[in-house]
């Protein structure tokens, strides 16, 4: 019987109550045309979670469509739980990132676990055993009570989540800025190991297989979290209550065990995760994949509360459950198998042959739709897009110039910069070492994990300096790729392929649609250059508060491969009486550095250009010369340019540095964060070797015993002369320092 | 010489263990599941990390009415070494073979880091291949590493040169800086800090791998005096 | 003036509790079988100076602020003035 | 007969609570000045089924057994007739 404070289908067209579920006027003509009838409740339910933007990228469809995503390793592309790439020897590496912004807004800690929950499930469902998470996240500046309560939630909540099921965090990336206040950036990467063979698709095929649903049972919570992810956060979110799920990492622990015994499973047919959209949205995506339907008698799902209706249960986000497809007459072995784990497995349906997701609740049918309405045919928008006045203003600028006479004073107030301090306050709390596979943990440019059994390591980095995005998206998108890549690069890895996270204001807004347009044209010239292709992405737009939008915020996720073991390199300098060399040149420009936002408290002006060719060779030439073994240690000049990043360099050990500078631009050389550049030492006796492969590095110091950074100018004059220990203090220390400061 | 590691449902450092004695110490050893009821044909015994039914209401407590636990106790009577980390000290505490209690860490949040520890006892099964007073380096990951105990217990164990290892810092906020300690007899040690994870200079150190390297030791002496 | 507060934070109804339900399962393995549900929450103890009329105003000013999160918890709370003795 | 039971389970007296420092300092941090103390513990919401005498010496045996730790943690229980409606 239908519950009685449905509306009926006459109420919902009159009453325009399809507007309250997100759907727009033309949308519900087309639901109309698409039935042939007026949909019910529930049927409204499903096709306003499948269509809103955070399931059908309705708005973003279009931008995507011109990301490279082909390249001979390349084992599956976007449309799967995760991408895979190939890395020899049977074995391929499987990634994906995943926003979640909105719930972290209102329940920091929730909001940031099941974050990290429903990352490992994309990646285990395709059959990969999850190896480390990562994490990319954006707040407002560390000085408002509500960003620290924020800040320190989400990274309890992600540390909690993660610690717990027993995956490494081994990586990530925290920046700050005022646009990030009411609407954080939390983005979680999970990436997996799997041999060929177990490779997993989420298809619901054949016809008359039981369709099986497993884990924690449904409950409330999360009703509509799709849509409401794809909506502005205001007051009113606060009291979408239902709107945010609890993590239950333990369960998904169980899970995680269970479903890779299962995946090896030779009867098991398909297998995905619930996530966003819940059971709609993998009953859908699994039957329209397949070219099958699905039927579902909701009277079978297993429930945590009284009295659900059909359209609870399917709007339901309820963390860590799965929906598995199986060869009919195998089903008791599949209990068989969870039952061991302590997990509820149960078959809710089967598979069909007609193209539909049929529901019955109580006897009835409660839903009779189209499969590829909901998952495949959701309508697509190309938003009006329009260069916005900021741009224009800021490319006319003329470079902006700070003037600086303390150098040290500057490199001081840098390390503290909360962008730029060490991020330890964070990793610390994060287990970055279970699994005892974690070679080089965070602090360096990458994170690097050993793959047992082999002589083989992945590297793997987020970044994403939305700063420069902001002041020019098309730029800035090729600066981000091609800066994770030389993360990678830097810890001696060839850069495989990228994950994205698109995190924009509203696509509705030209403006915002045209950073979007144009940042996804730099991401996608600057991954097709680097070889490096999209496996894989995730979406999340209307990320604004009244006070405005964020700064276009394309977070890259980038895996790579460390060939042997003995290429691993990290970020610090390893001894006295190496020689510093410096590659890259550093232009006066400074517009969306940190020394502006330090000095302007603000950014402006035109962002740096690059060119990818020059970054590639570069790149290629820096991985060959520490796969030749002649580089002891290589760092990438990133945020607050060369001082900053010999100082990191000498953070961490005993060592100090002795640099005589050769160019006569001191303020550029110093702080200018110009792309394409790295710090490298190199022992005495392999300088020929290296200087053959890189000719263009210059040799500008060296690594000293005493812990003191010194630079003098080419007369001999002191430019800097720091002893490590005070600034190592002063940049470990600050953010604890902004936490416990009262205002 | 052959181990156990015990896996409750949510420990996460038993596959780090396995490695620890299979790979790097180069002794036999077997996953024992929690449910199982005997430890037969095992010369020691250990718990590993992690977080044993998610660490809910207080980490340890549920794990330890484990069926399992009851062969641990009689493995602890009969004086075979039994080693507890982070998460199996947790529930060699709550299941009262050692004494003390955990609580939260002082201040607040889960910590991951490695750490200096001093070796007090230089003499105990678990610890003879190190020397008395060494430092050694070996990582801690924990949420509820505070070691508790009121002032006579305290007295006990420093009478009894039950406290074995000692942070050299004050990392969470334990008692006299506990790491470690043994129970009276000396065959069963808990620790929060991660031998297992410190067996390999790649990831770091090999502090840890002695530890293990002692319990063989003692083994041994004891199998070659009784056989 | 001093009063002892004591504020019970819980997850609201629906929200669900992984702890009680894992604490539920064990009392039953311990033979508790006549137990149906466990929820679990916070209570804190405050100690605060005040006088009658502020105190009532700050501790509901605090459990919005700081002590629960009304998108998950839900709170209750009483005041008693101490007696010195 | 269904019986709804509340326990309580607080720090001892005299052990250290750092969860309780932590939100007395930020609740200073708001402008509440006037907090002297906090100490933080936990409720646990049980819904048992049995007789009255058996509920009082189960609930007492599960505190003693599994909800509370009693080398740091005391506890006090309230138990309450469902009454059905
Ligand atoms: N949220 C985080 N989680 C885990 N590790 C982090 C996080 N933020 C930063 N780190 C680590 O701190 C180090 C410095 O980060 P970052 O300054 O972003 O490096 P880079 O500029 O080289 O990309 C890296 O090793 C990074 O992985
Ligand atoms: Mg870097």
């Amino acid at each position: 019987m239908p519950l009685l404070h449905e509306p009926s289908p006459v109420m919902i067209k009159d009453e325009k109550i399809y507007k309250e579920m997100g759907v727009s006027d033309s949308e519900f003509q087309m639901i109309e045309d698409i039935l042939g009838r007026q949909p019910n409740y529930t049927e409204l339910g499903l096709f306003s979670v499948m269509w809103s933007e955070h399931c059908s990228y309705k708005n973003s469809k279009v931008l995507l469509g011109k990301f490279p995503t082909k390249g001979d390793k390349v084992l599956q592309g976007p449309g799967e739980g995760a991408g895979i790439i190939d890395i020899g020897d049977e074995q391929a590496v499987v990634f994906k990132i995943e926003s979640h912004n909105h719930p972290s807004a209102i329940e920091p800690y929730e909001g940031a676990a099941t974050g990290v929950g429903g990352i490992i499930r994309d990646v285990f469902s395709m059959g990969a055993r999850p190896v480390a998470l990562l994490n990319s996240l954006r707040f407002g500046e560390l000085k408002n009570p509500r960003v620290k309560y924020i800040f320190e939630g989400v990274v309890a909540g992600i540390a909690g989540y993660g610690n717990c099921i027993g995956i490494p965090t081994v990586g990530g990336e925290v920046q700050f800025d005022p646009c990030y206040e009411g609407n954080p950036l939390v983005n979680a990467m999970c990436v997996g190991l799997i041999d060929h063979k177990d490779i997993q698709k989420g298809q619901a095929k054949g016809v008359g297989n039981p369709v099986m649903y497993v884990g924690a049972s449904t409950g409330r919570d999360g009703i509509h979290g799709a849509t409401f992810a794809s909506e502005e956060l205001s007051e009113k979110s606060e009291a979408k209550r239902p709107a945010v799920q609890v993590g239950d990492p333990f369960m998904e622990k169980l899970l995680v065990e269970a479903c890779l015994e299962a995946t090896k499973h030779p009867k098991l047919v398909g297998i995905q995760d619930m996530g966003a959209a819940g059971l709609t949205s993998s009953s859908a995506e699994m039957a329209s994949k397949a070219g099958s339907g699905i039927e579902m008698n909701l009277d079978d799902v297993p429930q945590r509360e009284k009295a659900m209706t059909a359209y609870e249960m399917m709007l339901s986000e309820s963390q860590e459950r799965m929906l598995l497809v199986m060869e009919k007459g195998s089903e008791q072995e599949f209990i068989d198998l969870f039952e061991k784990w302590g997990l509820e497995a149960k078959v809710v349906g089967k598979v069909t042959d007609d193209h539909r997701l049929k529901l019955v609740h109580q006897g009835e049918t409660v839903a009779d739709v189209p499969v590829d309405a909901l998952a495949e045919d959701a309508p697509v928008y190309h938003q009006p897009s329009k260069e916005p006045a900021y741009f224009r203003e800021f490319q006319e600028m003329k470079e902006y110039r700070p003037e600086i006479t303390d150098y040290a004073k500057a490199l001081n107030d840098l390390l503290k910069q909360p962008t730029i301090a060490s991020k330890e306050w964070v990793y610390e709390q994060y287990d970055y070492m279970v699994r005892t596979n974690t070679v080089v943990a965070p602090g360096s440019d990458a994170a690097v994990i050993r793959i047992r059994e082999t002589e083989k390591a992945l590297a793997m980095t987020t970044d994403c300096n939305s700063r420069y995005i902001y002041l020019d998206p098309y730029e800035g998108g090729k600066l981000a790729v091609a800066e994770a890549a030389r993360n990678l690069v830097c810890s001696g890895a060839e850069p495989l392929g990228v994950t994205d996270c698109l995190n924009y204001g509203s696509p509705e807004k030209p403006e915002i649609f045209w950073q979007l347009e144009r940042s996804t044209d730099g991401l996608s010239e600057a991954c097709e250059q680097l070889s490096t292709p999209v496996i894989g992405g995730n979406v999340s737009l209307y990320n604004e508060t009244a006070k405005g939008a964020i700064y276009p915020t394309p977070v890259i996720g980038m895996v790579g491969l460390i060939h042997h073991l003995d290429h691993i390199t990290k970020q610090s300098f390893q001894q006295a009486g190496d020689v510093i060399y410096q590659l890259g040149e550093a232009k006066p420009e400074f517009s969306g550095s940190e020394l502006q936002k330090l000095t302007e408290g603000k950014i402006f002006g035109p962002s740096p250009l690059i060119d990818l060719a020059l970054e590639k060779s570069r790149q290629t030439r820096v991985l060959t010369a520490i796969q030749q073994g002649t580089v002891q240690s290589a760092h990438d000049l990133s945020e607050g340019g060369f001082l900053v990043a010999l100082a990191e360099k000498a953070f961490g050990t005993s060592f100090g540095a002795e640099i005589t500078l050769q160019d006569n631009d001191i303020l550029a050389s110093f702080f200018s964060e110009s792309p394409s550049r790295y710090i490298l030492t190199v022992k005495k006796e392999d300088q020929i070797e290296f200087e053959k492969l890189i000719p263009d590095a210059k040799a500008i110091g060296m690594v000293t015993k005493a812990a003191d950074i010194i630079v003098k100018d080419k007369k001999g004059e002191f430019l800097i002369n720091e002893s490590v220990q005070p600034m190592e203090d002063a940049w470990r220390g600050a953010i604890s320092c902004y936490l416990k400061s009262k205002d | 010489m052959k181990f156990a590691v015990i896996v409750f449902p949510g420990s996460n450092c038993d596959i780090d263990m396995f490695h620890a004695i299979k790979d790097e110490l180069g002794e036999d050893v077997s996953y024992v599941w929690h449910d199982e009821t005997s430890l037969e044909g095992f010369d020691a015994i250990l718990l590993p990390g992690g977080f044993s039914y998610g660490d809910y209401l207080r980490s340890g407590a549920i794990a330890r009415f484990s069926p399992i636990m009851k062969a641990v106790e009689e493995a602890a009577a009969a004086g075979k070494p039994i080693l507890g980390v982070c998460n199996g000290f947790q529930v060699l505490l709550e299941a009262g073979l050692l004494p003390g209690a955990m609580r939260r860490n002082s201040k607040l949040t889960f910590i991951c880091k490695q750490t200096e520890l001093e070796v007090k006892q230089g003499d105990t099964m678990f610890t003879q291949s190190y020397e008395e007073g060494e430092s050694i380096t070996i990582p801690v990951a924990h949420g509820d590493g505070n070691y508790y105990c009121d002032e006579e217990t305290l007295k006990n164990l420093q009478a009894n040169n039950q406290i074995v290892f000692t942070y050299k810092e004050d990392i969470n906020g334990s008692i006299a800086n506990i790491a470690g300690i043994t129970n009276k007899k000396g065959n069963v040690l808990g620790m929060m800090p991660h031998p297992e994870r410190a067996v390999d200079e790649l990831l770091g150190s090999a502090d840890g791998l002695k530890l293990f390297q002692s319990i063989v030791k003692h083994w041994r002496e004891q199998h070659a005096i009784t056989s | 003036m001093n009063y002892d507060v004591k504020v019970h934070v819980t997850l609201k109804e629906g929200v669900l509790d992984p702890q009680g339900s894992a604490v539920k399962t064990s009392l039953h393995h311990l033979g508790f079988a006549g137990v149906e549900d466990v929820r679990i929450g916070k209570v804190m103890n405050l100690r605060i100076e005040g006088t009658k009329d502020s105190v009532d105003g700050q501790v509901k000013e605090m459990c919005d602020k700081l002590l629960a999160n009304p998108v998950i918890e839900d709170y209750t709370y009483e005041i008693e003035e101490v007696v010195s003795t």
